[in-house]
């Protein structure tokens, strides 16, 4: 559904990642793991178009290299960034009808569902999403990239900052969205609890791939990986 | 030469647009070119825009002497005339202004300029005369410095008048040029409590015209008196739908500009031309053509200050917008008489048209 | 300290912008009309106006709108101080504060134009070096107001916008040019100086230049009242060489046309303010021939008024558009001849 | 009484203009920084439509002033395509700057192609009659005005509150990255805060040339150059806060008009920005936005 | 030298920093480890003064800098980098480091053989006459540590100074950063997600979680202590140098 080739990606001159190829199967969920810097952000911006990169980035086999931002979350990209970012000046559900902007068709029952799911977010509704919790923030992150019913579902550092309770939570409902057979591009440092999410996984360090597998053989086996990110 | 060059460097842009005399200077060239010139060399006006900025007035001003200009305009603002003519001075050239009546030039600063016109003094006591001849007592005078003296002074001087001859200035108001919403000083007007017969202003249009409206529709009935600022053919404008609107407004002005006038037939033998020239003081480059002109053929020399001499000591000039005017007795301005001019059913009429003999004297 | 590298470089390229600016001035004395001669004392006028705004405007990075009034400032202190008593009888009967009752030689006149304007720099200084951005524009934008509804509203002293006149011609090109060459001297020298170093760190990253322990208020300050100072320089060439003044010169239209001039060469270099100002001076001079509707190549062309409007601000919108740090960005004219 | 009354209705006729101004100016700086000074040709470009559509012998009302706002909504669209787009993620001294150059370029366009002279438009006259409301007397117009900023500022709350783009536009001035990687097309976006403000130029051009009567090159300087302020003062980039400073200034302005006594009458303008100029040296950021420690956060 | 005393900081309903207190001492290295959001950087930004505290006191060698501006406390020899970088991207690598030696000029500290060393040491001497904005991100983050530097700092403050950084940079760090402390008597203060880089590199270390100081010690102590593992180093980690 998704391959990457050959990646490098631009921040002003500083090249953050160094030519990386991975690929995203329909129904998987695929993990980009490593330490800080190691690039991972810097490979979403790419996919989303926000930071300049070369290679391609081809979606259902064409690539969109060139396509501006919007043009290519409209293929049925959708994205939780990295920090959040909801909308601090819009409600918990305009943030939502936001999210719903590519695809208003039936967007009460799915507003509706996401308050099902998280009850602390139909609680506050009304309220500015700039004073929830970091938690609560995240969470609605998640649920307003999964309102414009995405194909496939880019998530970054869902865990970052987040109390291990919600933590747990936020990873169970990665567990259900995978077992609804959508499609996931998971970025995190929590490799432990990432790798027994995913199908499969790549491990990045200063901008390139230093090691890839399924989630049995690359949490094991690697040194590496237990260097990277401290699974011992 | 073969040419008599007058240089014209004025605002063709901006603010002061409106006012400035190139037009007509083309046009009147043009008639006197097409009967054959003056003692057989055309007359050529050299026209550039200065923008109403002074140093690029001046720098035109150099220009055009280099270029053998005899005769200069410029913008009838001192800041800018009493440099140009300084520069000119050194070329036996004068300046030439057919509109300016602020009084600081005949204080004696320069003496190669000439204005064709009368200062605000006369203009304002022409039109104080006839406020009083209708009965007008109670005044409010609406002074700005954006205007120099023509907009600071002459209201004031219209109030002597209006007081020494038995009428009370109620209240003095400050504007701004291009208010374009007068409803704070109206409502001070109204907060006066006592009948106003007249307001008095010196200002341009548009700005004119938006106070005339909103007068009338806060109800003040009082007349709206003015000076040469009045005269554009925008005023005339405003009573297209509601000539009644310009019932009750008059101004003291350069020279007669209502139908039928020299400077109305100029107009339109300029149109007949394919010369466009909006209204009175784009027309007043015509006089300061035809006096040049004239100099030139009664000296027989084009040597500038011998066509200085000539003005100044000539007893009658004839100009286009009056029969004549001379220099003898005031050295710098032209001695006429005042029109004033009011509407009738929106058109204009020339109610007066004298010079006034109680013109306060202590503006020198 | 020994000079740093940049500063010795800096002496360099001030020493080349001298040199044009004498060669500039050399040219138009002896190939010049008197007519060109005016435009190029405006030219150098303009120049210095621009170098003074450059000072506080590229080194800070705060847009100004308030020079020309400065500017004024310096042109009527040295005025009121310089013009003869016998003039200013005239021109100034009701000054108050006997300032219509001396006159001075114009070298005090001129000194304490400088201070003068320096001092009410300070003053407005003080509370504009406290905001950033558009707002500290806007306070800008204020001053110019107040100081222009000043000089319009004390005629009894300034006259408004009736001629202060009478001021002796003092200057000539040779001054004015004189006047450029040390004032780009001195504006290159505070841009190298450690100064100028620091407030430009500020300009880049205001935290992170605290930290390095740059008091951005106090060199904000010193650039925004050299800034003054030497507006005032550019006020006092103009007074001294048309001899007369108004209010009129130094609002608005004088305050967008230097702008353009620091914008189009590049407010960040002393060598944008100088290119800025003379491309746009002789430019501008060129297409209001062409407004004229003269008959190039045979060709009659119309007259075209605001031409040179559509021209200038055309300039203004492509150079930010395909340019945004102007024409030299952050190069100065060693860099574009030593490696 | 009386007095006060009528006055204090003046300060909020010209409070509503600038308010209306502001809010133009608000609305497209707060999603992309930039200081539209070229907001006051926008008004001119209605009032030369009025001109034209007289030319034209049009000169039913509605249509006039339909034609005028069409006209202001189609030119400040135009001008995001054409001078401001290279600019769009540009810093606001670039934004400012171009804004200004294409202020320039307009002003002269209209000198070379229409006229450097005022051009009455007598078309308008009619909306302007006068209210007796109690004891004091004002103009139709400054009711109009009131009412029709009044209900500018509910339409575009609900606008801002209701729509998808009117959310993507609120977003877009903390986040306008996310706003993209919502979907929402940025193209949208610019579009439709350049037409608002268009829109809200072009209503104010319909009061502006109904007062004045007359349309000019330079029409929108003074008025755009004031409705900045206000924005300023408010805080810019905020819309109540333009809508506030617009109304503040105008208190301020009738108030030194008034009060000043008439030998410091020349002063106004100079004690209206001072005043503006010290509220600005207290609040910073506007009134609206206390100032706020940043430490070695963006 | 550096003494912080119930220091605390809220910003709006946030209470970033409650009721720190702590001690560093010249020569000495001293971590700041937490988790995200725990309060080191803006601990860092209330010692250098970029935000003021609301309560409590803070003395360097024994004088108040309460109410002291951020520009006087660098003067005063208070030095930093920063988590995001904040060099001056127009001016030159060598203009940059000029910032801060004016000021320790002013200050009449001078540094310039140290920082002529550090260049070197740091590996920026053959930059020195580009522009900043021409450096690749891991020479930046070495320029700002040898900007701080130049200020001849009696308190130098790095906020993950190893961010960024592969094995090899960071080991590179470490060693640069141990060259530092042989050259000067400053007291450093470095913050670090990286542990094994802190552990190695820091002789006592200070952990913080929601704004509060949870744990003081040695490394080893610190990484035994129970509410450390809990707040964030996690179960089953060993990470003891
Ligand atoms: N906007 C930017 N400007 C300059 N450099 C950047 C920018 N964003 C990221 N970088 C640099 O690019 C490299 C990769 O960063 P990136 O954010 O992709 O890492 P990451 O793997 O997501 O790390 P983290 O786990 O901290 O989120 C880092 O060295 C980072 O400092
Ligand atoms: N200027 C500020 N305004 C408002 N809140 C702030 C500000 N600075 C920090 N905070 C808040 O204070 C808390 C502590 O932030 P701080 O940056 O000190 O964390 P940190 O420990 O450095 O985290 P990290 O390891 O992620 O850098 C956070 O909740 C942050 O959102
Ligand atoms: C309207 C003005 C431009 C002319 C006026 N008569 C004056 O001399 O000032
Ligand atoms: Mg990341
Ligand atoms: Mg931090």
């Amino acid at each position: 559904m998704l391959n990457v080739t050959d990646l490098r990606v631009y921040h002003g001159p500083i090249e953050a990642v160094h030519g990386i190829t991975f690929q995203v199967k329909p129904g998987q969920c695929v993990s980009l793991l490593g330490p800080n810097g190691a690039g991972k952000t810097s490979t979403l911006s790419a996919i989303t178009g926000i930071a300049r990169a070369t290679g391609t980035i081809a979606f259902d086999g064409t690539d969109m290299g060139g396509l501006p931002v919007e043009a290519r979350m409209r293929r049925g990209l959708a994205i939780s960034p990295e920090g959040r970012r909801v909308f601090a000046n819009l409600t918990v559900s305009e943030n939502l009808r936001l999210g719903a902007a590519m695809r208003p068709e039936g967007q009460a029952e799915r507003i509706a569902r996401w308050f099902d799911t998280f009850p602390i977010l139909g609680e506050r509704r009304d309220q500015q999403a700039g004073t929830l919790s970091g938690g609560e923030q995240q969470m609605l992150a998640i649920a307003r990239a999964l309102m414009s019913e995405p194909r496939i579902l880019l998530l970054d550092e869902p865990s970052l900052g987040l109390a291990p309770r919600i933590v747990a939570q936020i990873f169970a409902m990665i567990e259900t969205l995978r077992q609804q057979g959508m499609t996931i591009l998971l970025v995190e440092q929590n490799a432990t609890q990432a790798l027994r999410l995913s199908d499969y996984a790549y491990l990045l360090n200063n901008g390139r791939i230093v090691a890839e597998g399924t989630a049995g053989t690359l949490g094991q086996s690697d040194a590496l990986m237990a260097e990277l990110t401290g699974i011992g | 030469a073969d040419t008599i060059k007058i240089g014209l460097g004025v605002p063709m842009t901006g603010d002061y647009a409106p006012y400035s005399e190139w037009q007509g200077a083309r046009c009147m060239a043009d008639m006197i070119n097409a009967k054959g010139g003056v003692n057989g060399m055309k007359i050529e006006v050299l026209i550039q825009d200065s923008g109403a900025d002074t140093q690029t007035a001046i720098s035109l001003a150099q220009k055009f002497l280099d270029e053998g200009a005899v005769m200069l305009g410029t913008i009838p603002f001192s800041d800018t005339m009493i440099p140009v003519a300084q520069v000119a001075q050194g070329y036996g050239v004068s300046i030439f202004q057919p509109q300016s009546t602020q009084v600081e030039m005949h204080a004696g600063i320069v003496d190669n300029f000439f204005t064709g016109v009368s200062p605000d003094p006369f203009t304002a006591t022409a039109a104080a005369n006839h406020a009083l001849s209708l009965g007008v007592k109670n005044v409010v005078l609406m002074t700005s410095d954006e205007g120099g003296s023509w907009s600071a002074r002459t209201p004031l001087w219209f109030g002597d008048v209006v007081e020494a001859g038995g009428g009370k200035v109620l209240s003095k108001l400050n504007f701004s040029f291009g208010t374009s919403d007068w409803s704070p000083q109206i409502a001070e007007m109204k907060a006066l409590g006592e009948q106003i017969d007249a307001v008095y202003i010196s200002s341009i249009m548009p700005d004119i015209a938006v106070l005339i409206r909103q007068m009338r529709s806060a109800g003040i009935e009082a007349y709206v008196v003015g000076s040469d600022g009045f005269d554009d053919p925008s005023l005339d404008a405003i009573g297209t739908d509601d000539p009644a609107i310009l019932d009750k407004v008059f101004f003291a002005t350069l020279a007669p500009s209502h139908a039928d006038s020299a400077v109305v037939r100029f107009i339109a033998e300029c149109k007949e031309m394919g010369i466009d020239v909006p209204g009175l003081f784009p027309a007043t480059g015509a006089d300061t053509v035809k006096a040049v002109a004239w100099a030139v053929e009664q000296s027989g020399s084009t040597d500038p200050a011998t066509l200085a001499e000539t003005l100044r000591n000539a007893d009658s000039i004839p100009v286009m917008s009056v029969d004549a005017i001379s220099f003898k007795e005031t050295r710098t301005y032209a001695q006429r008489t005042i029109p004033v001019i009011g509407f009738e059913g929106g058109k204009r009429v020339l109610i007066s048209n004298e010079i006034p003999a109680n013109t306060p004297t202590d503006w020198n | 300290m020994t000079l740093s590298r940049a500063q010795r470089r800096g002496i360099v390229g001030a020493a080349l912008l001298a040199l044009i600016l004498i060669a500039i001035g050399l040219a138009a004395t002896w190939f010049g009309s008197r007519y060109q001669l005016r435009l190029v004392y405006g030219a150098y006028v303009n120049l210095l106006v621009v170098l003074a705004l450059q000072v506080f405007m590229g080194n800070a990075r705060v847009t100004n709108l308030s020079h020309s009034a400065f500017m004024g400032i310096g042109a009527y202190a040295a005025a009121i101080c310089v013009t003869p008593e016998k003039i200013k009888a005239i021109s100034l009967p009701d000054a108050p504060w006997g300032l219509n009752a001396f006159a001075l030689d114009p070298v005090s006149s001129a000194l304490i134009a400088l201070v003068l304007t320096g001092l009410v720099a300070w003053l407005v200084g003080v509370f504009i070096v406290r905001l950033t951005g558009i707002g500290a524009t806007i306070v800008s934008l204020a001053v110019l107001v107040i100081v222009h509804g000043l000089f319009l509203y004390r005629t009894d002293i300034f006259k408004g916008n009736q001629a202060f006149f009478g001021i002796p011609q003092l200057f000539n090109l040779t001054w004015v040019v004189g006047l450029a060459v040390l004032v780009v001297f001195i504006t290159r020298g505070f841009r190298e100086s450690r100064w100028g170093v620091a407030l430009r760190a500020s300009a880049d990253d205001e935290v992170g230049a605290a930290a390095m322990g740059v008091d951005i208020h106090r060199l904000r300050l010193m650039a925004w009242v050299l800034s003054g100072v030497l507006l005032a320089v550019a006020g006092i060439a103009y007074a001294y060489y048309l001899g007369t003044i108004s209010a009129r010169p130094f609002y608005f239209n004088h305050v967008f046309l230097t702008l353009a001039m620091l914008i189009l060469g590049g407010m960040r270099t002393v060598t944008g303010a100088v290119l800025g100002t003379f491309l746009i001076s002789f430019g501008l001079e060129w297409v209001r021939w062409l407004e004229t509707g003269p008959v190039v190549l045979g060709i009659d062309l119309p007259e075209a008024l605001g031409l040179s409007g559509i021209v200038l601000g055309g300039v203004i919108v492509l150079t930010m558009a395909l340019r945004p740090g102007g024409l030299m960005g952050d190069r100065e004219i060693e860099d574009l001849i030593l490696k | 009484m009386d007095y006060v009354a009528q006055q204090a209705m003046n300060a909020l006729s010209f409070g509503a203009e600038y308010a209306l101004l502001a809010l133009g100016l608000a609305i497209v700086f707060s999603i992309m920084g930039l200081v539209n000074f070229a907001h006051g040709e926008i008004i001119a470009v209605g009032g030369y439509t009025m001109v034209a559509m007289a030319a034209l012998a049009l000169s039913n009302p509605l249509i006039v002033i339909g034609a005028a706002v069409l006209a202001a909504v189609a030119g400040s669209m135009l001008l995001e395509r054409v001078a401001f787009r290279p600019v769009r993620y540009a810093d606001p001294t670039t934004g400012l700057l171009t804004a200004f150059g294409v202020s320039i370029v307009l002003q002269n366009l209209f000198l070379l192609l229409v006229s450097p002279r005022p051009i009455a438009v007598t078309s308008l006259y009619f909306l302007d009659w006068p209210v007796d409301l109690g004891a004091i007397r004002v103009s139709s117009l400054q009711l109009f005005e009131a009412l029709t900023t009044a209900v500018v500022i509910v339409a575009l709350m609900l606008f801002l509150r209701r729509t998808v783009l009117g959310l993507a536009m609120r977003a877009a001035s903390l986040d306008f990255e996310m706003v993209r990687l919502s979907g929402i097309r940025a193209n949208r976006v610019f579009a439709m805060a350049f037409a608002i403000s268009g829109l809200l130029a072009g209503i104010a051009c319909v009061f502006i040339m109904a007062r004045r009567g007359s349309v000019d090159p330079h029409l929108g300087f003074d008025p755009v150059l004031k409705a900045f302020v206000a924005c300023v003062v408010g805080g810019f980039g905020s819309l109540p806060g333009a809508v506030l400073g617009g109304f503040l200034l105008g208190a301020v302005e009738v108030a030194m008009l008034v009060m000043l006594p008439q030998s410091l009458g020349g002063m106004t303008d100079a004690f209206v920005f001072g005043i503006i100029a010290m509220v600005l040296i207290w609040r910073p950021d506007g009134i609206l936005s206390p100032p706020v420690e940043k430490g070695d956060k963006i | 030298m550096l003494e912080l005393k119930g220091l605390s900081k809220s910003f709006g309903g946030v209470q970033a920093v409650r009721d720190v207190s702590m001690r560093l001492a010249a020569g000495q290295v001293h971590g700041l480890i937490g988790p995200n959001g725990a309060g080191k950087s803006t601990l860092v930004n209330l010692i250098s003064g970029l935000l003021s505290h609301s309560a409590g006191t803070l003395t360097l060698d024994g004088r108040s800098l309460d109410g002291m501006s951020a520009a006087r406390r660098a003067e005063c020899g208070i030095a930093r980098t920063f988590q995001n970088l904040r060099v001056f991207p127009a001016l030159t690598v060598e203009q940059n480091i000029d910032v801060a030696r004016y000021t320790a000029a002013r200050a009449g500290r001078g540094a310039d053989a140290l920082v002529a060393e550090a260049m070197v040491q740091f590996d920026l001497d053959s930059r020195r006459n580009s522009r900043a904005d021409a450096l690749a991100y891991g020479q930046l983050r070495r320029l700002e540590i040898v900007r701080a530097l130049a200020l001849a700092p009696r308190v130098l403050m790095l906020d993950e100074p190893a961010a960024g950084m592969n094995e090899q940079e960071t080991q590179a760090l470490g060693r640069a950063l141990n060259w530092v402390r042989g050259q000067t008597d400053c007291a450093l203060l470095v913050i670090d997600h990286d542990l094994k880089f802190i552990m190695s590199l820091c002789e006592r270390i200070t952990v913080l979680n929601m704004g509060a100081v949870i744990a003081e010690g040695t490394p080893r102590e610190v990484s035994e202590n129970r509410q450390v593992i809990d707040a964030y180093l996690g179960e089953g980690n060993d990470h003891a140098a």
